[in-house]
């Protein structure tokens, strides 16, 4: 018989994982149930992280750009009454002059969305804004605001530099005379970005730590606790493989039991927590990944954990 | 062939056990190993096993260096040797069978030949009643026993034997005496550590002493 | 010698637990870990939901409540001009009358804060707003806007029913002609608080559940690689308590020492946060605690965590 | 006085152990219990020691009906018996003086007083020197000598030895049972269940019997 590792020593490494799984059934449970809180905790943190960073995201489509179209040039003539108000503002070549400087400005880089407010759009919104009052618009000619295109930013481009070189091309559009935006919103966005990734990582790598942390020790424990057995087994010449092997399979068991435990506590814990908090804020806890995913990372990561706990967890006690 | 030149074992705590012991222990030898509590008998078992190093001497087993052995190689050695343990160091969690089971295993034994070599151990022990017990749920004896077939169904090359008759009636101590008799007449070099004087003096083989870790009657 | 718990038996149930603390360094200070850990994930979910309900509660700030002013009634010669305009409209008579009329305001229940806008104001207030455009405005008489008062809710107040509560009894008050409300936000708001409660005691309570699962197992198997010590000690006729009162000592101490311990993982975690997070947004992540608050809390939970686990973990070894 | 009334024991896996055990064993009075292994001499000594419960039958100890005292009080009876266990049951975290002591901690013997009986014990055992040595750096019969030191230095009214020299030189072992015979002298009931047909021999005391759980020769 070789020293290595023969196939039978295979087939009774497997079968004795099993006994071990068996006989040792509190135990395992005790830390698949450890495994499970654990990467439950974790998971609930990433959930509404990247729910938080899908908000974030469409946040970004509240970075308006208002670009204020040139007076009297082409716009047709203006300060003459006789247009029915409510339409988009000017006659025919006006119009089509109009759509052309809106396709070049939905050309610029970095531009996604863009609506034209005509004069006449932008002195109804005033009226509207000043309801019960609208007595001050009285006898105002209805031009007196400018038409202006605003401009939904590609979300990529929500940042500082981005915004500014979109805002300089627009600038340097033909028919633009001015271009505002909300310089300030635009650097908080993007530092809340900033932010939000940072936090993500910091939080999620501090609770894998603490996460590994816990699993490997709940298996130093039960290794410790086993100790005499791993000595009898080397007494009677075991290889290191063939007491390896058990703990390791009992500790992938037991980490993917964890895993399929943890999905088992986030679909309760969603569940309770959907029937008490608001329809309106139920998103920030809705799984944004889908099904098989989920349930195959958690097992995954369970798989890995509880294996590599073990090999950690054995190495002091195969020396010598 | 164990050859000892000089061997010395200090413990950590500074209790010298074994002090420049030179022994030479044939192939197929049955020798006994006496001499009072703490004299250094379990000592010389654990070196030739290989779980204690000595601090000093030479050691040459087949004529191999012992202590140069690689770590790596020590698990097929023990494989080759039977050991009963004085505290029988049997897996609490495990059943009898599985116990026995366990040692052949280890060497790659193939299921159905092993238990058979499993059953025909436990009855050699008087123990086929007992397979599926625990060793907790044993006495003392039976759980002494549990060692002895483990130690033997492996047939080993080499069989040491720790106090294997501490726990067992007279009756009962013969019959494994005649057991390693048995074991030791197809081949298999048997060392017993043993206080039993009436059993040394029954079996009347060569007999080494040991005092204060020192050899008394050197051979 | 009676069969109770001598004090000789006190003092060596508690030099033994130190004892045994010494022994047992490595699972200690293992088990400590595992509770600074725990109490540190707890701890920065804390401190997150704390400082988001804190933030959450300032925009409660944000409700404005506007109660326009009757219009002519004492509030002295309207229309007329030659009051320096800027100034709080109205002669002397009238300032008075507004002052009164502003104190009752503020004397209503729920109201925090009360800003009085003049007609003048609110037109200075348009004209800023039109910006580029004032030609609109020319001619407009400046009474055209009424005079208002902005008032700012107490916190408490910031929900559906306590804001109607307010606004009615604004719209009693003689000179108020009307009583403006964004009845949406205040919705929405109420129902994020709802949501921010639930969700932290949600996740507050699933952690601590967590937290205590994963602290008793430890001090479970930590027990269980100690049961032949303990099986010993009951057959030398230890009593109950005198077994128990080392481990719960020692489950005690390594709970304030991973108290102790969380209190430098956060610090840690906080100054390592601190240089990657923009300094904007670092407030999510200050401690909202008094430092003597926080440490005092944390070995409190971590030495009852401690004391709760090791009775727990105990009771099953102690039977018969 | 120990009384066992038609005492029966049968573990869980349905093995009978005791079958119709009557017994009365003087107070001070000196017994061996002797037979095969697994004749029930263990489960006699744990049941004597409360560890065990029979499955029939009827106890009386210094009179009291033993099957009825509450667990509550279980503590301090076994504060007044001495056990020697066939395994020795030592806490191998602690020290061999720290072993001893524990014992006498448990009554709540002061620190001074302890430490002075912990040594006397020990130097009895011929242990001194090793009073600060873990039992697993120890040979099979010092570990079993510092069982024979925890069990008496609490001067117990019941001395309850089982296979107290299985593992020391017929020299240690006469000398242990002078020990015996000292402290039984002094008050103390002794039962030492034993293997040893010599010592049985030049001791001269009552005997009893047991094989596969019945009394062979009743008294
Ligand atoms: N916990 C247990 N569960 C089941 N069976 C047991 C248990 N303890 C002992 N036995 C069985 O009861 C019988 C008597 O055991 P006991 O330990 O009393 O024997 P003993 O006379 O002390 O033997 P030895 O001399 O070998 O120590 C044995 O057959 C043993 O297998
Ligand atoms: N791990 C150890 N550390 C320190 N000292 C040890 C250790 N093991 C044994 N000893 C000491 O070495 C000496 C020899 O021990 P050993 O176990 O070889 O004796 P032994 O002859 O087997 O005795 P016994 O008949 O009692 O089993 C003893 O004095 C013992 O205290
Ligand atoms: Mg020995
Ligand atoms: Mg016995």
């Amino acid at each position: 018989m070789p020293s290595g590792f023969s196939s039978f020593s295979l087939y009774y490494a497997l079968t004795d994982a099993l006994g071990n799984l068996r006989d040792n059934l509190v135990t395992s449970l005790l830390s698949a149930l450890t495994v499970a809180f654990s990467l439950a905790i974790f998971t609930v943190f990433l959930v509404v992280f990247v729910n938080l960073n899908n908000i974030a995201a469409t946040w970004g489509e509240r970075t308006h750009v208002v670009a204020y179209v040139k007076e009297g040039i082409k716009t047709g003539p203006s300060g003459t009454a006789g247009w029915p108000s409510g339409t988009a503002g000017g006659p025919p070549g006006a119009a089509n002059w109009t759509e052309a400087l809106k396709k070049t400005v939905e050309a610029t880089p970095g531009v996604k969305d863009v609506t034209f407010i005509s004069k006449e759009g932008a002195l109804a919104a005033l009226r509207a804004e000043l309801k019960g009052h609208e007595g001050v618009l009285e006898g105002v000619a209805p031009d007196i605001l400018p038409a202006s295109f605003e401009i939904i930013l590609d979300p990529s481009y929500v940042n500082p530099d981005g915004v500014r070189s979109v805002v300089e091309r627009l600038r340097a559009i033909d028919g633009i005379f001015a271009v505002e935006y909300g310089a300030e919103w635009v650097e908080r966005f993007s530092s809340f970005m900033r932010f939000m990734e940072i936090f993500t990582f910091v939080i999620g790598a501090f609770l894998a730590a603490a996460t590994l942390f816990i699993i490997s020790n709940t298996i130093r424990l039960t290794v410790y606790a086993r100790r005499h057995e791993i000595e009898v087994m080397r007494y009677l010449g075991a290889s290191g493989a063939f007491i390896k092997v058990p703990f390791l399979v009992e500790g992938m068991a037991s980490g993917v039991m964890g895993g399929a435990l943890s999905l088992g506590i986030l679909f309760l814990g969603r569940y309770a927590a959907g029937r008490h908090i608001p329809q309106y804020f139920i998103f920030i806890i809705e799984n944004p990944f889908p099904l098989w995913k989920l349930s195959g990372g958690l097992m995954m990561a369970g798989l890995l954990l509880g294996g590599a706990g073990s090999l950690v967890s054995l190495g002091r006690f195969l020396k010598v | 062939m164990i050859q000892f030149f000089h061997v010395h074992k200090n413990y950590l705590d500074g209790v010298p056990a074994l002090t420049d012991v030179t022994l030479t222990i044939e192939k197929g030898e049955f020798v006994f190993i006496t001499g009072p509590s703490g004299a250094g008998k379990s000592t010389l078992l654990n070196i030739i096993f290989g779980s204690e190093e000595p601090t000093d001497g030479h050691i040459l087993i087949e004529g191999r260096n012992y202590l140069k052995i690689p770590p790596r190689e020590l698990p097929a050695l023990r494989r080759r040797i039977g050991f009963i343990f004085q505290d029988f160091k049997l897996i609490n969690t495990k059943t009898v069978f599985e116990n026995v089971a366990l040692s052949l295993k280890v060497m790659g034994v193939g299921p159905s030949e092993a238990r058979k070599r499993v059953l025909k151990a436990l009855s050699y022990v008087r123990l086929q009643h007992r397979a599926n017990f625990k060793p907790l749920s044993l006495s003392g004896g039976e759980q002494q026993r549990v060692a002895v077939a483990r130690a033997l169904v492996k047939e080993p090359a080499i069989l040491l034997a720790d106090e294997p008759t501490g726990n067992l009636d007279p009756d009962m101590a013969i019959e494994m005496m005649e057991l390693f008799k048995e074991v030791n007449s197809r081949g298999t070099t048997v060392i017993v550590a043993t206080h039993d004087k009436g059993m040394i003096e029954k079996l009347s083989k060569r007999t080494v002493t040991l005092a204060s870790g020192r050899l008394l009657i050197p051979h």
